[in-house]
């Protein structure tokens, strides 16, 4: 026997969350692209979409946030801060890779200054997962030992029935379990078969590409511009990405008064990492490639002992010009061979 | 951030009486970046612009705003008293309260409100202003006047006779022009060449004089005050230095039968040969394309026949390059073509001329010995009809505009040819009479009135042969009937035209031209010599039709721009203008075809090695005006405008 | 009673001939709303899109673009080239859907000070009846607030 | 403007409020300023963390934040003294600030150079053109306990002599006879009273052949320059373990988090800007 | 032969041959309808050459590749006729010499892809002509004429909705093969004209700014709108100036390499009926 969320009593959660003070997000559909918002009600979710164009990553690290607010006066500089405020979400919905990203940057924004912008979020948050039983070409979760119902970023993992109409569900922590309290009444108990999971072939040793890549031999091998060479320096498979964080700090506004906000930035891009004085360190786009296979699969692992890549496939999925952590750590399987 | 100090003028009651000056100055006190904000009841007067001064140095001020009346009318004079205080002038910028503030709102909360803001824009303008220094530009004191008719002279002589140092440049063989084919000059009646020639010769003996003929400009670069010009010395065959002028060759030269370009086609010349007999210089050339020795390899007489062995078939054009300060462009204007005008059957019947022609018959030293005689047969015509506007005020056919001398010309045709054939009869065609000039209109009129010249009001509408006679058909439109004359020499006034190569020359030299290809001057009323390219001056017909005694005013009028230019060791040019970001210029060359005065270049980037990395644009200060145009072209705003910089205008906007 | 609303309007001018036309109002002592604030260029071909964005993004309901009459620039043709500039940025503002009224484009010649007047009646009239530019000010809004949680 | 209530101090992007009281031009468009804390709790909480070698954000709002090393030295923490040079939008704004202006500092941030291990031991400093700063702290911090250190050798060239930064301090420490100043500037740059060594650092380095033997070597300048001088720092026999480096790359949060200043695995804001040379040789060459 | 064995064997030659260093072209991508830009410089590799109806994007961007045609020798790529088209507005803006570029044109239409006669850029004058000539008259854009219906306040949410999902990911620019400007102008912050945040009004500022940058010099490639992930028919922006320039200046982009720039040359009786 498990507990079981009938679908249709997910409009019900819905509305009890949200007479309970809690804000409800779920993939859904806007312009004809897909990402997690804000919805009233179960028909706006769309949870048979394999995977969301934009990720969850945007509810706790949004592509722009104000941080402060500034009014520069003759003697004195009037500030005032942003600080996203506690309200309660529940995120329903993820994919266990989008999770599993929450935990990676998780490690980051904990690192000595613990950053309230997405703590905060993170704090409020209660992510419910929905295992995949559909995947697609670009899916790759298996390849960096995740796998469709991977519990890991998630509060609630929800494990879909084979007749389609509800999940078997499971609290991974507090924090799930108290969400689960409150829809006590709309659950059920019941011992429904779960429906199979998909199949997501393993497309790369990843362990044979980290000894590749901790080589320094390698450093510096032609590899690196062969496989970027199409890369075109946009920084769409960064910002797509469920754990890429890095920012900028910008300050706008008129003469008088303004904002400084926190934007999303690339390693892509070339300006990155340019100096002042015009020395660039990653001066070509297949340096910043490699710092970014580098970083995922090397740096962060080494400081943080996790990967900073969960397998979602977004990167390849829509690179303009078909590019991706796939086919790279690919190559770099054959490499090893 | 800055020290800036702001001055609110009341201008008497014309501020003060609608804008509350005291509120304005409070909102500026408390603006950050201000030091200082004081009000005064006039600004420019000597006390109040003592107190400016007194700011700047007590406050040791970064930054000036006048709040007062329009920068148009006092920007000089606060700037000027900014620099005394030693304050850059470019740190001072007019707040426009009067013109545009209180003199034009009737609310006083209102105009304030405004007063404010505009200054307020200002105030975080100017925080951004950089210190510019003057662009001082040195002078070569040597001028270029090209071309070698009545207008050049003119202007070489007045600059040479100045102490200026001339060159002057003339394609053909003599000095001249058309003024020198002509034979008498209305409305006096003065013998062209008379007049004429002690002006060549004076000019070619000038000491400050450089005569460059048979010359060509082939290229101008370089800017006002700095001009780089190469001339091509075309070959003459004939060493210029061993050469007397005795004549022999030209006498004895076996090819003589080429139509002659002074005479317009009514005499032959030899292949050796100066175009007239007073010529300046008077030696010869040869004409390479008609030469016997060039076209079949043998000949030679002229070798022969020459004492000093100045005859050099090797001879090859050979190139200038000249350091020039100031250009004066009197490179004059042609005939047009009249064989487009079927009509008047010129080209096919040899008794119809052109003016230039007539001026040839007419002329002493002309084909005839000024026996005015018909082509055809030499016998003097009893009759001439004179048909005027021939191409001019025609946009069908010939040209729009009017040529401006032709009915004085056609006047003096009907005069000379009474003066010379007392029984003949001459009948003139004519649109209206255009004599606007002293002694012109009087002039015609003795035309008519002394010198029986017939006048019929209408246009030409047909031509042919009958009996040995031109018949010409036209309408006599203030009788309202067709007139028929039986004519033996028919005188059409051309169009005047600019030189077919203007159009061409005008992109050598980088100024405009209209869409005929007369010059353009920068401004029709005010800066009527002046070209947009500074440096560059107009004289003569090359910028429109012109009479002489226009063409000569005009010429001492450029001579006299270029003497004031030389006036000076060096140029002071305001520093407004644009300045590239070569770290961030892509050299997509918009700015170069957008700027109005070829002021942008371009520019190697090289290596150590002098390798060629990348090619950007560079502006030169010498030509740039400051227009700003180049800026918003370019999409990386890699180019900027000094004085009006990207970031001084963000600023402004943003401090709205 | 409501009050009339009074629009803010920004003008972009050429120092020769438009900014001269203003002046000449002024001597004139010709009267115009006061809502018009200008800015002075050297030439209109010194005069960038940017401008008239960041003049919308500063609160702006209208803009105003003006320079010397075709064939007058004193730099030559500085405003021939502004002109195919505004043509396409004019075409492109309102296929964005800025309202045409908002963003207007004038020739203005130094003698003109009666011209400048009443365009600036005109403009400040026409943009009175279509009320405060609230769809760009709400974007101007959300770029100082906390983005959405 | 919306504001939500913080708990103060949990905004770790929050810069200080500083008063420039003081500045002074170094070179073309090098200018030291000196900064003082507007709230005491701030510079209380400073006054705890700032150890030698640490840099700062400096910022204007408006324009944004810059980094830079914090110039003074930890000895003299009641205020913070930097060196820039204008270069970029903040830069920009910063140099044109007057006394009197307020600006922000938010730090300071990353490691710090073991000075207490550098007690009983001789002291080298090689500076070039405008890193002396970070040197400058260095020194400063050691020649205010001057008895807990060896001998002191500063060795420090710029490409000409009007781009020497700190010319007054040069003055003061060429006084000292406790310290062996030695200075130089790139060939062609010398002025005729140039009464100094003319040469590029690492020659002059080795013509002073400072000694190994218990020697603790501070090296900081332009990529290219610290290259060849630590060739030079080899041959004169100097381990790579003693001889200590700062970073200067871009960086935009300064707390490890916004990603731009990584060399291999290492932020440089956190595991930085001081490093020795062995550590910097264990980085990934190309990416520096 | 189809054509794509054609042009792989055309490429063995070239690269045999020695007149080209190198092939840019189309080859297999990461699912079965991708296909990815490929460099071929070796004669033994130009059976990774693909040709047929999903080879869309125009790849005169990859030219400018920081020193690609410094050394003076040859490169072949394959172009439709935009690709073309852009090939000489970039010679036209000189950034690179049509005498360095081998074209190996095609054209796609339907599910028919056929070659195009000529080799150099100036071989296909008269087709572009054709093009130009064909664009007046060819049938208004469903939703642009939708747009172009609606009131000013609706087109504007139309672009707030639609600007609004823009992640500035510069995904736009990177694809575009007209955006090779050294510095961008958003990356000038000196004054930042364009506001570098994500919110609606920077993103709009952005985009608004861009298809004027692209006015008289975008040839309707499609890049842009492909690569972006936020799916913004930016196109639409860049259609509108296409028409703008044609209807008012009869330019249309890429005729010849010695086209001037529309922005950067002007007509005194240019139209001006918007002018008060």
């Amino acid at each position: 026997m498990a507990t079981l969320l009938y679908s249709a009593s997910l409009n019900d959660c819905i509305a009890r969350w949200r007479e309970d003070g809690l804000m409800v997000f779920g993939p859904s559909t806007a312009g004809g692209v897909s990402g997690f918002r804000e919805v009233e009600d179960a028909g706006s979710l769309d949870l048979d979409l394999v995977l969301t164009r934009s990720t969850l990553k945007e509810l706790f690290f949004p592509r722009t946030e104000p941080m402060l607010g500034y009014r520069i006066g003759k003697q004195q500089i009037e500030t005032e801060e942003f600080i996203p405020p506690e309200g309660r979400r529940i995120i329903f919905g993820v994919r266990p890779c989008d999770a599993a990203g929450m935990q990676v940057d998780d490690a980051l924004f904990d690192w000595d200054y613990h950053d309230a912008y997405w703590f905060r979020r993170r704090d409020s948050s209660v992510i419910f997962s929905i295992a995949c039983t559909h995947s697609d070409a670009f899916c790759m979760c298996t390849s960096l030992g995740l796998a469709p119902d991977s519990t890991k970023g998630s509060d609630v993992l929800l494990r879909p029935l084979a007749a389609g109409n509800g999940w078997k569900v499971e609290a991974l922590t507090e924090r799930g379990e108290n969400a689960l309290s409150s829809i006590s009444s709309l659950l059920k108990e019941g011992g429904d078969a779960p429906a199979p999971l998909t199949d997501v072939p393993v497309k790369f040793d990843l362990e044979a590409c980290r000894r590749w890549l901790a080589d320094p031999e390698n450093f510096e091998s032609r590899f690196w511009k062969e496989i970027s060479e199409r890369c075109i320096g946009c920084g769409s498979c960064t910002y797509l990405c469920p754990t890429c964080h890095c920012f900028d700090i910008q300050d706008e506004g008129d003469t008088y008064q303004g904002v400084r906000r926190k934007n999303w930035d690339s390693c892509s891009f070339s300006l990155f990492t340019m100096h002042t004085s015009g020395h660039n360190p990653r001066a070509t786009q297949s340096a910043r490639w490699r710092q970014r296979i580098m970083h995922k699969f090397n740096y962060f692992s080494l400081k943080f002992n996790v990967n900073s890549c969960t397998g979602c496939g977004r990167c390849t999925r829509e690179c303009p010009v078909d590019m991706g952590v796939t086919e790279t750590l690919q190559a770099i399987s054959t490499l090893q061979r | 951030m800055a020290k800036i100090g702001v001055f609110v003028c009341h201008c008497g009651e014309n501020i003060a009486a609608k804008v509350d000056c005291t509120k304005l100055k409070a909102a500026m006190e408390s603006h950050p970046g201000v030091s200082i904000a004081t009000e005064y009841k006039y600004f420019c007067s000597d006390p109040g612009q003592e107190s400016i001064k007194k700011a700047i140095v007590e406050q040791g001020l970064t930054g000036v705003i006048v709040a007062a009346c329009s920068p148009r009318m006092h920007e000089a004079t606060f700037r000027k008293a900014c620099a005394a205080a030693g304050l850059n002038p470019y740190l001072c910028e007019i707040a426009n309260i009067r013109e545009q503030c209180s003199w034009v709102h009737s609310d006083g909360d209102e105009a304030t409100e405004k007063a404010i803001e505009i200054t307020r824009s200002l105030v975080e303008k100017v925080k951004r202003n950089n210190e510019l220094q003057p662009i001082l530009v040195p002078v070569t004191k040597r001028a270029l006047v090209i071309g070698g008719g009545i207008a050049g002279i003119q202007a070489a002589l007045d600059i040479a006779n100045a102490g200026g140092e001339v060159v002057l440049v003339e394609r053909e063989a003599s000095l001249g022009g058309h003024m020198a084919q002509l034979s008498e000059t209305f409305p006096t009646l003065d013998c062209s060449q008379c007049i004429m020639t002690p002006r060549m010769v004076e000019a070619a003996q000038h000491p400050n004089i450089r005569l460059l003929t048979y010359a060509e400009i082939e290229k101008v670069e370089g800017f006002i005050g700095n001009f780089h010009v190469r001339v091509k010395m075309k070959a003459r065959y004939v060493d210029m230095q061993a050469c007397t002028g005795c004549g022999d060759c030209i006498q004895k030269c076996p090819q003589k039968k080429i139509s002659g370009e002074f005479d317009c086609g009514l005499a032959n010349r030899p292949a050796i040969y100066t175009p007239f007999a007073q010529a300046v210089p008077n030696k010869p050339v040869i004409d390479s394309r008609h030469c016997t020795y060039f076209k079949n390899g043998k000949c030679k007489v002229c070798v022969k026949v020459c004492q000093t062995n100045a005859i050099n078939f090797d001879m090859q054009d050979e190139y200038l390059d000249l350091e020039i300060g100031a250009i004066v462009v009197a490179t004059g204007f042609q005939i047009q073509d009249t064989s487009l005008y079927g009509e008047y059957g010129y080209g096919r019947y040899p008794d119809v001329v052109t003016g230039l022609q007539f001026e040839r018959l007419a002329s002493a030293s002309g084909p005839t010995g000024g026996r005015i005689a018909r082509p055809s047969d030499g016998k003097e015509p009893e009759t001439v009809v004179f048909i005027q506007c021939a191409g001019s005020r025609d946009p069908s056919k010939g040209v729009s505009y009017c040529s401006k001398i032709c009915c004085m010309y056609t006047a003096k045709h009907a005069m000379l040819y009474a003066h010379k054939n007392h029984h003949g009869t001459s009948r003139v065609f004519y649109m209206d009479i255009r004599a606007a000039g002293k002694g012109y209109d009087e002039f015609t009129r003795r035309a008519i009135e002394e010198d029986g010249a017939g006048y019929i009001r209408g246009r030409v509408s047909k031509l042919w042969q009958e009996n040995g006679k031109l018949m010409v058909r036209g309408v006599d439109t203030l009788l309202g009937k067709p007139v028929e004359v039986p004519a033996d020499m028919v005188v059409l006034a051309t169009a005047m035209v600019p030189q077919p190569d203007a159009k061409e020359f005008a992109k050598t030299l980088g100024i405009g031209c209209d869409e005929y290809g007369f010059f353009n001057e920068a401004h029709m009323k005010l800066r009527p010599v002046e070209t947009a390219t500074a440096g560059i001056f107009l004289a003569g017909a090359c910028q429109s039709p012109k009479d002489i005694p226009d063409s000569v005013a005009q010429a001492s009028a450029a001579a006299s721009k270029v003497l004031a230019l030389f006036s000076r060791e060096k140029l002071e040019r305001e520093p407004i203008i644009a300045m590239n970001n070569e770290a961030t210029c892509s050299g997509c060359w918009g700015c170069v075809l957008a700027c109005p005065y070829n002021a942008i270049e371009k520019k190697d980037i090289t290596d150590r090695a002098g390798n060629l990395i990348r090619r950007v644009a560079s502006v030169n200060p010498g030509l740039c005006q400051g227009c700003g145009t180049c800026v918003t072209f370019c999409r990386s705003n890699s180019i900027d405008l000094a004085g009006f910089t990207e970031k001084q205008i963000f600023a402004a906007v943003m401090g709205l | 009673m409501s009050e009339v609303f009074e629009p803010k309007i920004v003008a972009f001018v050429c120092t020769y001939c438009t900014y001269a036309g203003a002046d000449l109002a002024g001597t004139s002592r010709l009267k115009y709303p006061s809502n018009v604030r200008i800015v002075r260029l050297p030439c209109t071909g010194r005069i960038s899109p940017m401008f008239i964005l960041k003049a919308l993004q500063k609160g702006a309901d209208g803009v105003l673009v003006s320079g010397c009459h075709p064939g007058d620039c004193h730099f030559d043709h500085g405003n021939y080239h502004a002109r195919r500039r505004w043509t396409v940025f004019n075409s492109l503002l309102q296929f964005a859907g800025v309202p045409e009224e908002r963003v207007k484009f004038s020739w203005i010649s130094a003698a003109e000070g009666i011209k400048f007047a009443e365009l600036i009646r005109e403009i400040t009239e026409d943009i009175r009846k279509i009320g405060p530019f609230e769809e760009y000010h709400k974007l101007i809004a959300e770029t100082g607030s906390a983005a959405p949680l | 403007m919306t504001a939500h209530n913080t708990t103060s101090g949990e905004n770790i992007y929050r810069p200080a409020v500083m008063n420039i009281v003081a500045t002074r031009d170094e070179a073309p468009g090098v200018r030291t300023m000196r900064l003082e804390f507007q709230d005491p709790l701030e510079l209380e909480k400073f006054k705890q963390a700032y150890r030698t070698g640490m840099f700062g954000l400096y910022g204007i709002y408006g324009e944004g934040e810059s980094t830079f090393c914090v110039a003074s030295p930890e000895t003299r923490n009641d205020y913070i003294e930097c060196t820039f040079r204008k270069s970029g939008r903040v830069t920009a704004a910063l140099a044109s600030a007057e006394i009197g202006d307020l600006m922000t500092f938010r730090g300071p941030y990353g490691n710090r150079f073991p000075i207490e291990e550098f007690h009983g031991k001789n002291l080298l400093f090689i500076a070039g053109g405008i890193a002396l700063p970070p040197t400058r702290s260095v020194i400063w911090s050691c020649l205010d306990q001057r008895d807990k250190f060896g001998k002191i050798t500063i060795v420090y060239g710029a490409r000409t002599v009007a781009d020497l930064v700190y010319k007054q301090e040069l003055e003061e420490w060429e006084k000292r006879d406790d310290v062996e100043l030695v200075l130089t500037v790139d060939p062609g740059g010398e002025t005729p009273d140039w009464k100094h060594r003319v040469g590029f650092v690492p020659t002059i380095l080795e013509e002073a052949a400072p000694a190994a033997g218990n020697c603790v070597a501070v090296l900081c300048g332009p990529p290219i320059m610290i290259k060849f001088t630590l060739a030079s720092l080899k041959k004169l026999g100097f381990e790579e373990e003693n001889v200590y480096t700062t970073l200067e790359n871009r960086m935009k949060c300064g707390i490890g988090k916004c990603g731009r200043c990584n060399v291999g695995s290492v932020y440089v804001c956190k595991e930085g800007p001081v490093f020795t040379a062995a550590e910097v040789s264990a980085m990934p060459q190309a990416d520096l | 032969m189809s054509i794509q064995e054609h042009y792989r064997s055309r490429a063995k030659e070239l690269l045999s041959s020695g007149t080209v260093k190198m092939v840019i072209g189309y080859g297999t991508g990461s699912t079965p309808d991708r296909r990815r830009p490929v460099f071929i410089t070796s004669p033994d590799e130009t059976d990774r050459l693909v040709l047929d109806k999903a080879c869309r994007t125009n790849l005169s961007g990859y030219l400018l590749r920081e020193g690609l045609l410094s050394d003076q020798k040859q490169v072949a790529v394959f172009f439709n006729l935009d690709g073309v088209r852009s090939l000489n507005i970039l010679a036209a803006e000189s950034q690179l010499e049509t005498a360095q570029v081998l074209v190996l044109g095609f054209r796609i239409e339907g599910e028919e892809v056929t070659a195009l006669q000529g080799e150099r850029a100036a071989d296909f004058k008269s087709l572009i002509a054709a093009a130009k000539e064909q664009r007046k008259s060819q049938p208004p854009h469903e939703l642009q004429e939708k747009l172009e219906a609606m009131t000013p306040k609706e087109r504007f949410s139309f672009w707030e909705a639609e600007f609004s999902r823009c992640i500035k990911c510069y995904a736009c620019r990177q694809a575009c093969p007209m955006c090779w400007c050294r510095r961008c102008v958003v990356d000038n912050n000196q004054p930042q004209w364009v506001n570098t945040s994500s919110h609606t009004l920077g993103n709009l500022e952005w985009n608004l700014l861009r298809a004027f940058h692209l006015a008289g010099r975008c040839v309707e490639c499609g890049n842009c709108s492909r690569a972006c992930p936020a799916d913004i028919p930016l196109h639409l922006l860049n259609r509108r100036m296409s028409d703008e320039v044609q209807g008012s200046f009869d330019h249309y982009p890429g005729m010849d390499e010695a086209q001037e720039p529309v922005l950067a040359s002007f007509r005194k009786d240019d139209p001006e009926t918007f002018i008060l």
